[in-house]
């Protein structure tokens, strides 16, 4: 079955949630995903919106953290500090996070390109991204995969990675044992070296070789000997992604 | 404690506990009163040039977006605001009322970026410092809490701690570092509720966001209300109340109040009008044309709900999720 | 009329607060006198009860802070931390406060009487008594009158007066402007003198001489040259609190 | 900071944040489970001796009495406690079941001084640090925080800081001095709650004590409700969800929970029962004979419902007060 790329996207995101987990769920691509996982081999996964929305059954998109499609159904309707000390205080697994730039060590920029006080480019700012970052145990960053995102050097440090490498994190006063686990990226799926904290290819995308992924990370990436190949989306997938989750195509 | 990490940015705000007590104090009072009244003269008397204001909820859901019309409409030129938001704040950016904001987003989600933030802090017109969404909530909660600062984990590390007001502090118990959060006590909070009784009893249905930091980090609240009940009403269910009278300054009737955004249990968004709008963003002087045509030009709340029509409000009522 | 001792406490007390203000009310005699002030003088009287209620009508008589009666009809039922944070940012005016013993800076003991370890009375403890004394812009504490309970020095400081006297509070990191107001005493009213901190007879009980208070007092009173008289409870306060305050005799 | 003024006891418990999250991480999760169970499993599975435990309310008023009761009934010798209680905490005390307690109040209000409390202190039995209600309510709210401590006025300047565990600080923005109250994450939280669904999903009505902090500081969470709804109640109102479920590890059907206390809106305390009690306590010997007949010789809390008889009962519902 064709896909684009989008829709491969929300397949290898939605495949990294764990059944009977919880996760932070930004607007997008990770609710996309999130919906599909909870409809494939997640029945048990638990939504986590920021604004209070907390054990949805995302019967419906959401198209935003706070809008009402996030409590439809759901367990509780809370604020967004009750959600935020959840996570503060080391009760939810994962969170999803996006940005304009990601540097070797899983740190993200979403506030701008160029000098802070005069941007060449003022994107959104942090929202819950920073915070998610620090506090959830493991996050994973969707991305899109060019040289000018994959960066050896962000314009702002808009949300924490693993900083500046092993050790940095609690150094700096982060939760002990967080820190980022996935890169979901329209051409690869990355994770971290245990040793260095640096990006480390994990698999590349269908049709996608190493050597592309090489050429589109603005930093040198670890290659292990042994690079795994995504299996590109199922019919399942795809049918349910279509019909189901996102019928009117706000996203796919 | 002069080598501890600091944020290079200045505050809009000293939080001096002692300062908002006195004005508490001075300015604040139990007594049950009638608190009704229209958007024009709540903003008129609550709302100074150069105040520091904040609005609650988030995206185009609850926003506050009569009483924000209204602001507009009067003009002002010299607010500052902390928050995120996003219609109700880009209006008032694209307006000209704000110098200043402390920031935590400012974006369309799903619609991408903010073509008026990117305007105003491209240009050097707004001034920003950036905050994560839940420092920014715990900052409210801090001055709600009546303390000038509290501890959190966020924003340890980055650019945004840097660009930011806050400072550091150290556990005295376990040695931890943390952020220091200082405390918001803003001039005047600004939120959209379900329903109130006349004295500014409030109830909200659906997710709280920060509307409960932020009532109580106010100097001075506007509510605005889709219904305004009966004191017998809130008497018959006070664990309903989340934001108690004597915190409420100015109750706003404003049916549809968060039009174009959605209001849980009631009406949907109106996506068309939405669409619209961030299509007119694209350049400054379409801005401008719909400023004219949905704030300048409008006299009040009803006109809007009467330029809508009543066809199209009674869709988006049909189009609500039940419980 | 006849009344007895605890009546008169009662309409003394009650006397004391202010129309429209709002008060942190325990339990006993401060919720008698809350209840009386509402049907005479003071019906916009605000009366906070620490566990929760709020602007309550009090028609039925509570027995404790946190029963159902404390937000009987009121126009919020919160929890301890809304109440106690609402005094700590300067919207409570008053607190009413008791103890087994009060020093002449207005410190209350309500903990133990002898060694903290090794109490010869182990009293309750503060509770919400701390408090209310550290974050109300005053206080009013309600007393029997003897020299074992106005004492010199406490046995245990549970609650903040003025500590050592004049800038104590500050100095400590209490908030500014605040401290005690009034002792409301089976013998007597007495306030603060402005200079020294120190406690001053204000005005006797009916039928009570200043040198009868003096003598009851375990510590050296600031006595003006004019002192008043309290006026005895009215027919009307006798009234209303016999029959419509508390019908079953629970207190009177 | 060796000059800052500290209070001189030691704590029950580290505040210690990154272990509270690993623990957190290890032993509770979001999976939605079946959680109801009887009494007798609940105390038996969760609550171990050594552990620092703390109750929900106060007073007479929507407190835990069924599961205290259990735990008396299975003979815990032990345990230590935080908080505020009187009845429900005086059963553990008189039940020799507490080694040491970090107080806030203890005692009957109108009834006067704790008979029990004043026996197990005065004689040495009971180990106690004195904090403020306030502080109390605070350090439990710092724990559902996810942070090790959180500034306060209370307590400054008394003996009652001199004899917690709190220390100071200083506000890195103000230079203001505060108290520094450390985080109370407790072994067990014990609440008595209106209703919840299977799940562990609860809700409250009236007053909330201190029961949303103590749910959110509690490693694991006993909930006694008065009536087990379904979750698709639950799902329709998920505003009101006080506790979500992932914080819940037991659901105890307690029907009564609270007697001779109250609970709002359902039933009165029992006035009689009450000072029959008090009047017990007044001899060693006489509250282990209450112990005896009310906890001791009663298998559950079906057995008790039965001694004090649904005539009795019927008759402390129909006194509670309506909305």
């Amino acid at each position: 079955m064709e896909y684009k790329s989008n829709e491969l996207l929300i397949c290898i995101a939605s495949r990294q949630m764990e059944d009977g987990t919880s996760a932070f769920i930004g607007t997008g691509i990770p609710m996309l995903a999130a919906a599909l996982a909870k409809r494939m081999h997640a029945p048990n996964l638990v939504p986590l919106f920021e604004f209070g929305g907390i054990g949805g059954t995302l019967e419906h998109l959401p198209l935003g953290v706070g809008d009402s499609k996030t409590f439809y159904k759901a367990f509780a309707a809370l604020g967004i500090c009750d959600l935020m000390e959840t996570a503060q205080r080391g009760m939810v697994d994962y969170g999803f996070l996006g940005g304009a730039q990601i540097d070797p060590y899983g740190n993200l920029n979403s506030t701008c390109i160029g000098p802070h006080d005069r941007p060449k480019v003022r994107l959104p700012g942090s929202g819950g991204a920073n915070d998610i970052g620090s506090s959830c145990w493991k996050t994973i960053a969707v991305m899109q995969h060019t040289a000018r995102r994959f960066v050896p050097k962000l314009d702002f440090l808009t949300t924490a990675g693993y900083l500046t490498g092993p050790g940095a994190r609690e150094a700096a006063g982060l939760p002990k044992g967080t820190g980022p686990y996935r890169v979901v990226s329209n051409l690869a799926l990355l994770g971290y070296d245990e040793a260095t904290c640096r990006m480390k290819l994990l698999a590349t995308n269908p049709g996608v070789t190493v050597q592309q992924v090489i050429e589109n990370t603005g930093f040198e990436l670890i290659v292990p000997d042994k690079v795994g190949v995504n299996e590109p989306p199922t019919e399942r997938e795809l049918t349910l992604l279509r019909n189901d989750i996102d019928p009117t195509h706000l996203y796919v | 404690m002069s080598e501890m990490p600091a944020g290079g940015k200045g505050l809009l705000l000293h939080p001096d506990m002692d300062e908002v007590r006195a004005w508490m104090h001075a300015n604040k009072s139990m007594r049950v009163t009638d608190k009704v009244m229209d958007g024009h003269e709540a903003v008129r008397r609550f709302v100074r040039e150069g105040d520091f204001i904040a609005t609650e909820l988030y995206g185009s859901v609850r926003a506050p977006m009569g009483i924000c019309r209204e602001i507009v409409r009067q003009g002002y030129k010299t607010l500052n605001f902390a928050g995120q938001g996003v219609m109700e704040t880009e209006l008032l950016i694209a307006g000209g009322c704000v110098k200043k904001t402390e920031l935590t987003y400012q974006g369309w989600e799903v619609y991408g970026i903010s073509n008026i933030l990117r305007r105003a802090a491209e240009s050097g017109a707004l001034e920003i410092s950036d905050w994560s969404n839940a420092a920014l909530a715990w900052r409210l909660k801090a001055a709600a809490m009546g303390i000038s600062f509290i501890p959190a984990r966020s924003m340890l590390g980055t650019d945004t701690f840097r660009y930011s007001g806050a400072k550091t502090v150290i556990c005295p118990f376990t040695g931890q570092l943390y952020t220091a959060l200082p405390a918001t006590m803003v001039d005047v909070g600004i939120i959209h509720a379900h329903r109130a009784d006349r004295h500014g009893n409030v109830q909200i249905d659906g997710i709280s966001g920060f509307a409960w930091e932020l009532a109580r980090a106010s100097k001075r609240l506007i509510v605005s209300v889709e219904e305004i009940i009966s004191s017998d009403e809130v008497r018959k269910w006070p664990d309903r109340t989340m934001i108690p009278w004597f915190l409420t300054d100015a109750i706003v009737h404003h049916p549809f109040g968060s039009f174009p955004g959605e209001m849980c249990f009631c009406y949907d968004r109106d996506q068309e009008h939405l669409k619209a709008y961030i299509e007119a963003t694209e350049t400054e002087e379409c801005t401008q044309k719909y400023l004219k045509e949905w704030a300048y030009d409008l006299p009040d709340h009803q006109a809007l709900l009467d330029k809508v029509g009543a066809d199209r409000l009674a869709w988006l009522k049909s189009r609500a999720l039940g419980r």
